[in-house]
């Protein structure tokens, strides 16, 4: 007797718990398996590229906060070092130094959220809590250098909004001693417990070369093994001054490139940005930071594509100027928005669990997938 | 490494009258014009030369020129007439470390372009978004659906709000019943 | 067959060294605030809510100009001479009334964009969080001093004495002639 | 208990109404309790306060959120099929709840003294699936179906381990009467059968080690039966939004979780009582050495609930420390560690009751 299956179309979202805002996954499943994911995009799009056409240069950089609001500072970053290079103008040495810490806490800050949300995706609530608590720190710390905790508009062409705190300095290496021993306690509590490992280890491969194909970027991409960072192989800014590494996935636990290696990926990193915020924090030159600004921002005609290594990968702004104080077209490349297709090549032929974890540990923000 | 320039050389050996013009004037980097046409070929020969392995696509953008004369439409809009849609290939070779900018100028009235998606599959959403936003259509692509704007945003809109990043792009004042400019 | 036994011993000596964790922080002391009673110090560069000092705002329009998102709305009159509107507290004299100036916090993105450009530094931020309201046009703060009255008759005045400015001219370009067509 | 009431007022439904009494106040207490407590400790471990708004340290907040739940609309879906849709929770509930009926509380204090109460317990305690099947089916959600089917599978998976780990108590014991398996552990808590039972000998101490593993495995396996984390996949929140109850709201809602508290009471109850020596005083009776004989049963009834509360606060606990396994695993676990292990158990157990 052959029993009659029927392909069954489950709708994962736009309103559901874990596909990390408003992401509609349409699942063809046959039982629990999954034949087939169509995402669907759009319920976030808040037009930045149309609207960037119709500001000025400067009037953007609020903008670029919203795109991956997780990362708001390497988003204002990207767009800064774009239109300097268009410009052609030089920052001052303590603008780079300010810049590279911020980013990387932020990208400690952002790795904090892909790591609490793919765990809280597998049930586990309580790291989650627990990584956001030491979010806070993170974030209290920028806070009190330019106002704002989630989007900053810190970082400007030219230079920066406002110069570090006082305390900046103290309250960074304070961040950094107690940040070491909660990454161990993490480790033990997530990374090496055994359902966690039989959750994502073998889940969700992705081999090298789909992933290059794919364009994937970021931890998405070096889990899959590829020593391939901005940061040391495109250096931008002051990145080549720094000593670091980059964590690749090695397949500690099941295949090179499943969902285990792309999240301990993250946790290496952090570790290796606290590094980069301890070589850093000492050398900060002085200066002023508003130096470089200029008055009236308005570069000669021309295209320009620069990208820079945010914590979800590879965040690239391409910007075509035609000589007025507008930009004519700012395309962003956002590294959500290309990791994102990945995910229906790794869902096929797993459960509809697994989704979640994949989903999770290719870490998106719907702000920058839909723009 | 290889320079634009050098690229552009043995480029322009290979497929002779489909590159059309290096373009260095741009304060930061080098432009290759090539024929829309034949865009999949030559980005084929730009991956799997091994001189080149151009095998990472970082970004494809759709622009919209806004040449060509502005003149009024039937309807009292300003359209643009005998433009040009352009789309920018930003390739990156992560074993060679170069790079280089592609650049495909095609009239702005049915503008076709040929996809890149079988070489590069990155260049799946991002032919759709340019698709999607700007109206270009890209010849050969698997799947060549809406992807930001809704599925259903014709069957609404005019000829003037069909593409929203083209620049002679209107709001429509009603998508399903609902006033667009609330 | 190791594999197996391995799994077993990793299965609950890791679920063992988790308990532990959570074990310790249950008696760790909470980080979290109870929040209406006990509230963070926020820091001095807090950016919340905007405020204008209307006694220094001399209508130059700058803020508005630089707000992404055209929240601000701002009126100006021309005063006629006579009028006094006093000085801003760093020297510059007002040559304006303002007869408008509308902050609308519902579109208000916090970017801090505004406050840069006024040359007399008189908006800026505050570290007032705690401004919601039921309805959405409660959002849009009203800052201008003048009430609708008094920038009635501020406007009055000036139509009047741009029309008397005008008669003048006119009477004026008038005489003129008629001095060119006597001397004629 | 049951006799006691019938001799009372001769009337047999109503003594039954009179003795259903005290399991259901036992399993209402819980609930508030438990959410409380649920909440409470979830709280403490991720380094939060949790409620404290309601009352004094936020006591009343499980009975605030009972009231809202009486009073919130009874809203249902268009395509549901209502009756089944209806009788779900109330199955659900009656699931849990009859397996009160064999369990003592105290020596006093037995719903009906079934010879076979363990037969009974396990049996009972599968009306449950019946009802979460009903109610994932008849929500007419693809997320509540899915819940369903995997929730079925799941209790009806685990019920083998525990079957097999009862079995190895029955044969030392040599009863299926929940009550006397607890009166053989009288005394002292070196009588309890997870220190080998009553018996003093060599047996005793080669039983030991056995009876600790047969402990893990029956709690591991009763903890997947009620749907707690690991194993709560039926309900798995960042998949399935609430697996079978996601249609559900209001009292009905307010059901599950109701027996779902219940549930989770009982199986501490049954652990305990094969395995800590159920209502009996690990350190001998107050009333024994006062001589105050009526004291006896409310002191039995204080270390029962005290060992049950036990076990719910180590479940809590672990809930909040684990992630949740994925469905195949689930069953992997079950067929592949579980079973091998309480059938080796179970054999090795044989072979030391030979000896």
């Amino acid at each position: 007797m052959t029993i009659k299956t029927e392909q069954m179309v489950l709708n994962m979202g736009p309103q559901h718990p874990s596909t990390h805002g408003v992401l509609r996954l349409e699942l063809e499943i046959e039982g629990e398996l999954v034949k087939k994911v169509t995402p669907h995009l759009g319920y976030l799009h808040r037009c930045f590229e149309k609207h960037a056409e119709a500001m000025q240069y400067n009037q953007v950089v609020p903008y670029t906060d919203r795109l991956d609001y997780l990362a708001a500072i390497g988003n204002n970053f990207g767009y800064a070092l774009a239109v300097e290079k268009l410009l052609g103008i030089e920052v001052p040495e303590r603008v780079e130094y300010i810049r590279v810490i911020m980013a990387e806490l932020q990208r400690i800050a952002s790795h904090l959220v892909a790591i609490g949300s793919n765990g809280a995706d597998i049930g586990a609530l309580t790291p989650f809590l627990y990584l956001f608590r030491d979010r806070e720190y993170i974030l209290n710390i920028i806070e009190e250098t330019c106002g704002a905790r989630m989007l900053y508009n810190y970082i400007w062409i030219g230079g920066l909004s406002h110069d570090i705190h006082p305390d900046f300095i103290r309250k960074t290496k304070e961040f950094c001693n107690y940040f070491k021993p909660t990454i161990v306690e993490l480790d033990n509590l997530l990374s090496y417990n055994k359902i966690f490992i039989e959750r994502t280890a073998n889940i969700g491969v992705l081999p090298v070369d789909t992933a290059i194909n794919f364009g994937a970027s970021g931890p998405t991409l070096r889990g899959s093994g590829i020593k391939f960072d901005l940061r040391k192989d495109d250096p931008y800014s002051i990145y080549d001054r720094f000593n670091f590494e980059i964590p690749t996935g090695k397949g500690l636990m099941g295949t090179i490139g499943d969902c285990w290696d792309r999240y301990y990926v993250r946790i290496r990193e952090m570790e290796q940005s606290l590094k980069i915020i301890e070589q850093a924090i000492d050398n900060i030159p002085n200066g002023d930071v508003q130096s470089a600004i200029p008055k009236r921002i308005k570069p000669p005609k021309g295209t320009v594509y620069k990208r820079i290594e945010n914590p979800r990968g590879e965040l690239g702004y391409f910007i075509i100027s035609d000589g007025t104080v507008n930009p004519f077209r700012v395309k962003v490349r956002a590294p959500s928005f290309v990791n994102l297709e990945v995910l229906g090549e790794l869902c096929k032929g797993y459960l509809v669990a697994d989704v979640i974890a994949i989903l999770g540990s290719i870490d998106i923000v719907l702000g920058e997938v839909d723009r | 490494m290889k320079s634009a320039e050098e690229i552009f050389e043995i480029l322009k050996i290979e497929f002779s009258d489909s590159i059309l013009e290096l373009d260095k004037d741009t304060p930061t980097e080098s432009i290759i014009s090539v024929d829309p046409l034949q865009i999949h070929q030559i980005s084929k020969f730009l991956r799997e030369n091994p001189g080149l392995q151009f095998d990472s696509l970082m970004c494809l953008s759709g622009v919209d020129d806004a040449n060509g004369n502005k003149i009024k439409n039937a309807d009292g809009d300003d359209v643009f007439e005998n433009g040009t849609m352009s789309v920018y290939y930003n390739l990156h070779s992560i074993p060679l470390k170069h790079k280089i900018t592609l650049k495909v100028t095609t009239p702005r009235t049915n503008p076709k372009i040929e996809s890149v998606e079988s070489i590069w599959k990155c260049a799946n959403w991002h032919e759709r978004e340019a698709f999607d936003l700007l109206g270009i259509y890209f010849l050969n692509h698997p799947d060549l659906r809406r992807i930001l704007m809704p599925y259903d945003w014709d069957e609404f809109t005019t000829e003037v709000s069909r593409y929203p990043l083209r620049k002679d792009y209107k709001n429509p004042e009603f998508y399903q019943g609902m006033k667009v400019p609330y | 067959m190791r594999e197996y036994f391995r799994n077993t011993w990793l299965g609950i000596y890791t679920v063992l060294v988790g308990m532990k964790i959570t074990f310790k922080h249950l008696f760790t002391p909470a980080v979290t605030i109870q929040y209406p009673e006990v509230k963070l110090k926020l820091p001095e560069r807090e950016r919340n809510r905007l405020y204008v000092n209307m006694d220094d705002c001399i209508g130059c329009d700058q803020c508005s100009r630089a707000c992404p998102v055209n929240c601000i709305e701002i009126e100006t009159v021309k005063s006629i001479p006579g009028e006094d509107l006093g000085v801003t507290s760093n020297g510059k004299k007002k040559a304006l009334w303002v007869t408008k100036f509308n902050i609308d916090f519902a579109k208000c993105c916090y970017c801090q964009l505004c406050v840069f450009p006024c040359p007399t530094e008189c908006i800026y931020m505050t570290d007032v969080f705690e401004f919601s309201e039921y309805n959405r046009n409660d959002l849009i703060y009203k800052f201008a001093t003048l009430t609708e009255e008094e920038a009635k008759e501020k406007r009055i005045n000036f139509e009047k004495f741009t029309a008397e400015k005008e008669a003048q001219k006119t009477a004026a370009a008038a005489k003129l002639k008629e001095d060119q067509k006597t001397a004629s | 208990m049951y006799e006691y009431f019938y001799e009372l007022t001769g009337n047999t439904i109503l003594s039954t109404l009179i003795v259903a009494i005290f399991p259901l106040l036992n399993v209402l207490i819980v609930a508030l309790i438990g959410v409380y407590l649920e909440r409470k400790v979830s709280a403490r471990i991720q380094d939060r306060i949790g409620p404290n708004r309601t009352g004094p340290f936020g006591l009343f907040q499980t009975i605030a959120d009972f009231v809202k739940m009486l009073q919130k609309e009874d809203a249902t879906a268009k395509d549901i099929d209502s009756k089944l849709y209806n009788i779900a929770p109330v199955l659900v509930f009656t699931g849990s709840f009859a397996v009160y009926a064999a369990i003592p509380f105290s020596s006093k204090l037995i719903g009906s003294e079934v010879e076979v109460g363990l037969f009974y317990v396990i049996a009972i305690s599968s009306l449950v699936v019946g009802g979460i099947l009903m109610a994932g089916w008849a929500s007419n959600n693809k997320y509540s179906l899915l819940g369903a089917m995997r929730s079925a599978a799941q209790i009806i998976s685990y019920e083998i381990p525990t079957a097999i780990i009862v079995l190895s108590i029955v044969m030392i014991t040599g009863t299926l009467s929940l009550d006397k398996i607890s009166n053989m552990q009288t005394a002292y808590f070196w009588n309890w059968n997870i220190l080998g039972g009553a018996e003093f000998g060599l047996t005793k101490f080669l039983l030991i080690p056995f009876m600790i593993v047969g402990f893990i495995i029956i709690f591991i396996s009763t903890l997947a039966e009620v749907n707690r984390t690991p194993f709560d996949i039926p309900e798995a929140e960042s998949e399935l939004v609430a697996g079978y109850f996601t249609e559900y709201c209001g009292m009905k809602w307010a059901m599950f979780m109701l027996s779902e508290y219940g549930n989770m009471f009982a199986v501490s109850a049954i652990v305990s009582i094969l395995f800590f020596g159920g209502y009996h005083s690990p350190i001998g009776y107050l009333g024994n050495s006062l001589g105050i004989e009526w004291l006896i049963p409310f002191e039995q009834a204080f270390w029962f609930l005290a060992k049950g509360w036990t076990f719910i606060l180590i479940q809590i606990w672990l809930r909040w420390t684990l992630p949740r396994l994925r469905v195949d695993q689930l069953m992997s676990l079950c067929w592949k560690y579980l079973i091998p292990y309480a059938f080796v158990n179970l054999i090795v157990i044989g072979i030391i009751l030979l000896l």
